[in-house]
């Protein structure tokens, strides 16, 4: 295999390898925090990659490849792609670097020794059942902001959110079903043409708050913000606050710091003692809202802004 | 009577609003040097463009050795033994003299590195080339240069050269000397002549009346994108026939007649 | 001279919009007659809002690619310049105005930069902005620190404003982006310095050797491109309400798109401003009235890969046809 | 003519890979003097991994820029062609070497339009593979109902696997790579079809006057173009073990990236093949040592910019020195 | 003695191993036609090139009415009142005749318009276009067509026009009858008188000896990257003329002697 003749840990700090999604998004952003702080607390040296596209498998690889060269203890990893990423994983354990998956389960997820994750069909599930509660019986005419074709999150929190709804893919309520990359000029776009197909819309479901937002800035042109309920799944700073002042009802929040923070810790520990982690970890989610409603446990924006990232 | 090597019949080539050739006729017979003259925009380039495969007439008839053809690409004509020099789009700029030379027949080396891996025998073609060069009398440092290094005349001469060492049936060549000095377009001529008393008819475009009187056997007279005469140096002086291709004499039965009183006048036929 | 008929009065190129117009034109017919809401006052005014910010990019995109170059770093170039202003405003505290100032200042800055690696170390414009998308994105996302700003002074947003034409909400930022097509459409059709741009685009050495001071020309091109991606960049932050690190990163294919469409020549001289303006229109059409018969988003991908070849071909046929 | 001293033998064409191949061993050296683990045989081969998909692509790519054409699909039709073996072997169950040649004949199907279009409707280069960007990105997504295709049989992983060289493991796909550009290079300079694809790039019109088939050339060369994306895509599946129908994104600017470094002119009818396999190394080079001495990946995108853009100024520079 | 308008000394220009200038001299008088002369390659464009701004010599001095000045681009020369039609270069084909004619000194509308929106005054430039295209007598339908679709001969013929109309002290013509049909050449002849009747000197480069015969008042003849010889017309034949331009004979203190015996046999001068 690759680079398996090369031995890792051959002089000074160990190394541990940081491999996110993309190097812009916010959530990474933190994630890389998390890891940074996580790493000078014990005593490592953090390398980081990252994809240059939500998806982009090859990137990755390569920087697995590049990071088991560079002799690294151990690597965490939110995969771009959960199946395709597992051979070049594969492939660094056999070098006998630890591979631990962060926000994301590889598949099959035990690819990885380890998994320290959120689990995005329950984030959207979550925001769901708070929809269904929230809609109070009115008929629902949903429209679906979603990320891009082929992204494993994107899928999960929509399917998850469709779940906590009661409704089937293709339930005739879903009026209205587009791409937005997780951007906010797109999620504008992406409303605004919504709102023209079908301008009753009431219940707007978005992969991210950055879309929420846009979802949010289309419905206020038409001067229907009062009365469309927008969900979102991320909880970063300012998609709380946005929460916190109603442009969004509520919000699924994940702990990004969490997660690098811990699987840093987990490297350190097998550089040390040569302990690796195995299973999974379930970082946690929460529901944020000011407007909780019975039956969906949640907590209020006062929490979520103590606990937020980015 | 002899049948023209390469004849035409009524040609017929608009462009849009521009009507380039309006009918024309065409004869070249074995074995002559045929000059073309005609005004700017009479219609000549169009014409051998026609005769060469480079473009499609709208109306009208190709024959080659009395057969009727038709050439539907300069690479038809070529099989025909056509070779032409054309104006202005002789050559390739980026490319070196000896890979102009053979462009679109190279020569493979011979054995299996030929047949089968058809790799080209780089050597030979620049030792044809550098032969072909010299017999014009061209002289080059490097046929390794690319063109685009080359003056002007050089790489005209470079054109001519090829046109020369391909033809088999019949020569064309638009303008050739144009871009030629003194030595190099005396060597022109001497080769056109070279080329015709070994059988094979030339067609030079030419807009300097010298050369034509020197080198041509007839003149085929362009005019307004049709032919308006065809006549023989030897009958009609040097101003007679300028007179005819500007329009202000007409040919009318072997004899010409003044047609436009105020153009005949202005170059001073009265 | 043949047989020469009076021909039309032509224009300047050869290029004109009739082609990219015809295929704009239908393509709204076709969407007009399988949607109920497509032909509307308010429609209309949401594509045109939708079209403003690559169609600004694709103004200064066009001038580029009329001198024979092209430009890959316009989306990350506006992307800076709108985090700029808007970080200076919100968090440096600075007054809004200046904030918009230093913005557009640099994007004309990357802009000036482009121009000097083109003309005196002769770089490939290519190349040029190939690097410097990845400067401009890097910068801003360092600069930004991934945080998108918000809570903007009301000057970044007043293009976003609406006004009222009969029953349609029209942006101020419609309104601007329309006047500098007609603005460049007059700089390029009817002034000197149009012409050179036409003439440098056809053939460098010829435009020198006709007096052109081509170098001067050509940094003074791409400055002004930048300029208007600052603009763009200005006319993002007022739509989205934000200033977004993550903006533009589709945008330069997009804004290349818009120029082709609109029939202007990759290999520069050829062209016209307002055909850009028809060629965002085109996109801009296609992805609304295929969201509005609800197409799913991967076959609305499919269609408009064989619709831009469709409206490409139409119009180049057409112009065979005419010859 | 002027006094003019024997020059030395010239290449075929006037942009030699020297330049390029300096900033190359450049890179090597400040990486080398930088990290202690680039000057290995692992690393390197490593490196050769990691660019022979996208060094693949850019042998299709070379061949179309040649031609003065340009190729936004390539990494679109690549991903298509990976999932179309992957999923006929799996999925359908054809016999592997089938389904490996359904994968390149999808490729090379792709070009041969490609091609027809360019030469048949005359439209830009540019647009056509724009166009096919979009509709190879949404059949990928479609056919492949955006699972990616696991459990794949031997033969289309085969090239993956890795035979020894001394100290250093080398995957067959890296020798198939050099042998490809060799093949290529061989092909572009030394046989008659290779000289007519330059003159086509130089000028269509001289070469058609020439007796060049030109039409019948260029549908050739998209096609050929396209059976080399296949060949990438093979790549890619034995390389990444999987069908994945995210692949390619930003391959088809990463692939013409590689083709300008390598100092290929994007006007057509200049450049080499070889040119290109450094222009590749240099990304990977840049990639792989700015990795290992821990570079964070943001200022990994600004340090690859600004190099992008001093590599071909280097080489720019350099030869106006020798002129 | 009079001060020469336009000299050069020494000038030298390389282009990596070819040396295209090797110290090259030049004078033109006031009022004369100098026409320059040379085998193809001998460096004439190259020389009429850094007389005009259009490249930068590697040594040598240029002097403008006895003082000397340095051309940094062609738009320096032009200011000096040199206008110049160059070979191949003159024209930029997408644009249409009037644009060409025009370009680079626009004319703007009057008043605020042209003053403040810097607004073109389209009608006045295509109707003085259309005045000096009629002076040189070039017939053409219409001033808004791009100058690609003309034929070879008329674009040249917009190249000089437009020379001759802005030039205030020096016109330079590199071939300018070079593509062009006998009535236009004619004209184009006519019209160098006519510059030169106006006090204005032209230097005509040309491989037309019939030419530089009937019009030159002086020769400068160009060998190797040198001025070889100055004359007169009137005091050389043109074989002898020709002889000097290829080495067979060389000029020393004003008198032809043999120097090459084998090229003077060549050209039948023995
Ligand atoms: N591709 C074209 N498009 C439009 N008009 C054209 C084209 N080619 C030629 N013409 C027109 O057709 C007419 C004949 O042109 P042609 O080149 O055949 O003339 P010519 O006799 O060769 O002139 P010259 O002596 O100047 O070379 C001219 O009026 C020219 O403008
Ligand atoms: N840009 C260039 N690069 C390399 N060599 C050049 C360049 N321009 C001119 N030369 C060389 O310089 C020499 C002089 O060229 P120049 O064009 O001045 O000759 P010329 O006298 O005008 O010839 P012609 O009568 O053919 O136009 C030639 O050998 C030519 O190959
Ligand atoms: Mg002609
Ligand atoms: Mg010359």
């Amino acid at each position: 295999g690759a680079g398996s003749q090369s031995t890792p840990g051959s002089a000074g700090t160990p190394k541990v390898g940081l491999i996110t999604k993309t190097e812009t998004n916010p959530f990474f952003v933190k994630m890389k925090e998390g890891a940074e702080k996580a790493a000078q607390a014990n005593g490592l040296e953090l390398m980081s990659a990252a994809g240059k596209f939500d998806g982009d498998n090859a990137s990755q690889i390569t920087a697995v490849e590049n990071m088991v060269a560079a002799g690294v203890k151990g690597i965490l990893i939110t995969p771009s792609d959960t199946k395709a990423i597992v051979p070049a994983i594969k492939k660094a354990r056999d070098a006998g670097v630890m591979v631990i998956a962060l926000d994301t389960p590889t598949e099959p997820q035990d690819a990885t020794d380890a998994l320290f994750a959120t689990d995005n069909l329950r984030a959207g599930e979550l925001i769901g059942q708070y929809a269904k509660a929230a809609m109070a019986g009115k008929p629902a005419k949903i429209a679906t902001l979603d990320l891009a074709p082929g992204v494993t999150v994107g899928r999960l929190r929509h399917d998850g959110f469709l779940k906590g709804f009661g409704v089937q893919e293709g339930d005739p309520s879903v009026v209205c079903s587009q791409d937005t990359r997780g951007d906010q000029a797109r999620g504008q776009t992406a409303m605004e043409n919504c709102l023209q197909k079908a301008p009753d819309i009431n219940l707007v479901y978005t992969i991210n708050e950055p879309a929420a937002l846009g979802a949010y800035t289309a419905l206020k042109a038409k001067g229907r913000e009062k009365d469309v309920l927008i969900v979102s799944v991320d909880g970063g700073c300012t998609g709380t606050k946005a929460v916190q002042s109603g442009q969004i009802a509520a919000t699924s929040q994940q702990y990004p710091l969490k997660m690098a923070g811990d699987g840093v810790k987990a490297v350190a520990a097998f550089a040390k003692g040569g302990q690796k982690a195995t299973g999974y970890t379930d970082t946690g989610v929460t529901l944020i809202t000011d407007r909780a409603v019975p039956g969906v446990e949640a907590e209020d924006t006062a929490f979520g802004l103590a606990n937020c990232w980015g | 009577m002899t049948t023209p090597v390469l004849q035409a019949r009524g040609l017929v080539k608009r462009y849009g609003h521009v009507t380039a050739l309006d009918g024309a006729d065409f004869d070249l017979m074995p074995g002559e040097v045929l000059a073309v003259i005609g005004d700017n925009g009479a219609g000549k380039t169009s014409l051998i463009k026609a005769l060469t495969g480079a473009l499609q007439p709208d109306a009208g008839e190709i024959r080659l050795d009395g057969e009727a053809v038709r050439l539907r690409d300069p690479l038809d004509a070529r099989r025909h033994g056509i070779e032409t020099v054309y104006q202005d789009l002789a050559i390739a700029a980026s490319l070196d003299i000896a890979t102009n030379m053979f462009l679109g027949r190279e020569l493979r080396k011979p054995g299996v590195l030929g047949k089968v891996f058809r790799m080209l025998d780089k050597r030979r073609m620049r030792e044809e080339s550098a032969r072909h060069m010299a017999e014009l009398k061209i002289g080059l440092r490097s046929l390794t240069q690319p063109v685009e290094s080359l003056s002007g005349g050089q790489r005209q001469g470079v054109a001519v050269a090829r046109a020369v060492a391909w033809a088999t049936r019949v020569v064309v060549m638009d303008e050739p000397t144009a871009a030629l000095g003194v030595k190099e377009s005396g060597q022109v001529l001497d080769l056109i002549r070279q080329v015709r008393d070994r059988g094979t008819p030339v067609v030079l475009i030419s807009h300097n009346m010298p050369h034509v009187f020197e080198i041509a056997d007839r003149v085929h007279v362009q005019r307004l994108g049709r032919r308006v005469a065809e006549l023989s140096p030897r009958d009609h002086s040097m101003a007679e026939v300028v007179a005819i291709m500007t329009g202000a004499l007409q040919v009318s039965e072997g004899k010409a007649v003044v047609a436009d009183q105020g153009a005949a006048k202005a170059i001073g036929l009265s | 001279m043949a047989v020469m008929e009076a021909s039309l009065p032509r224009r300047l190129v050869s290029t004109p919009v009739a082609g990219p117009l015809a295929a704009l034109l239908l393509a709204c017919l076709f969407f007009g007659l399988n949607t109920g809401q497509f032909f509307t006052g308010p429609n209309f005014s949401l594509i045109i809002q939708q079209v403003m910010v690559v169609g600004t990019l694709a103004i200064g995109q066009t001038l580029i690619i009329l001198t024979a170059g092209i430009d890959l770093a316009c989306g990350a170039v506006m992307a800076f310049g709108g985090i700029v202003m808007t970080k200076l405003a919100v968090d440096s505290g600075l007054p809004p105005l200046l904030a918009v100032a230093a913005g557009l200042a640099v994007c004309a800055g990357f802009g000036l930069v482009n121009g000097l690696l083109v003309t005196r170390i002769s770089l490939p414009p290519f190349i040029v902005t190939l690097g410097m998308l990845n400067v401009a994105f890097a910068l801003t996302h360092i600069y930004s620190a991934e945080q998108t700003v918000t809570d903007l002074p009301a000057l970044l947003t007043f293009l976003g404003q609406t006004f009222q034409v009969g029953q349609t909400n029209v942006t101020y930022g419609s309104l601007l982006t329309i006047l500098l097509f007609l603005l460049f459409a007059y700089l390029l059709g009817s002034t000197a310095w149009g012409r050179h741009v036409y003439a440098l685009g056809n053939n460098p050495e010829v435009a020198r050797l006709s007096g052109i001071r081509t170098s001067r020309l050509l940094v003074g091109v791409y400055t002004l491109a930048g300029l208007v991606y600052g603009v763009a960049a200005l006319l993002l932050v007022s739509r989205t309400g934000v200033g977004d690190p993550q903006a533009g990163q589709t945008d330069n294919l997009d804004s290349i798109t818009a120029v082709v469409l609109g029939g202007t020549s990759l290999f520069g001289g050829r062209g016209l401003v307002l055909g850009t303006l028809v060629g965002a229109l085109i996109v801009g059409v296609f992805r609304n009235g295929l969201q509005l018969m609800g197409v799913a988003s991967i076959y609305q991908t499919l269609i408009t890969g064989v619709l831009v070849i469709l409206a490409v071909a139409v119009d180049q046929l057409s112009r065979r046809r005419t010859r």
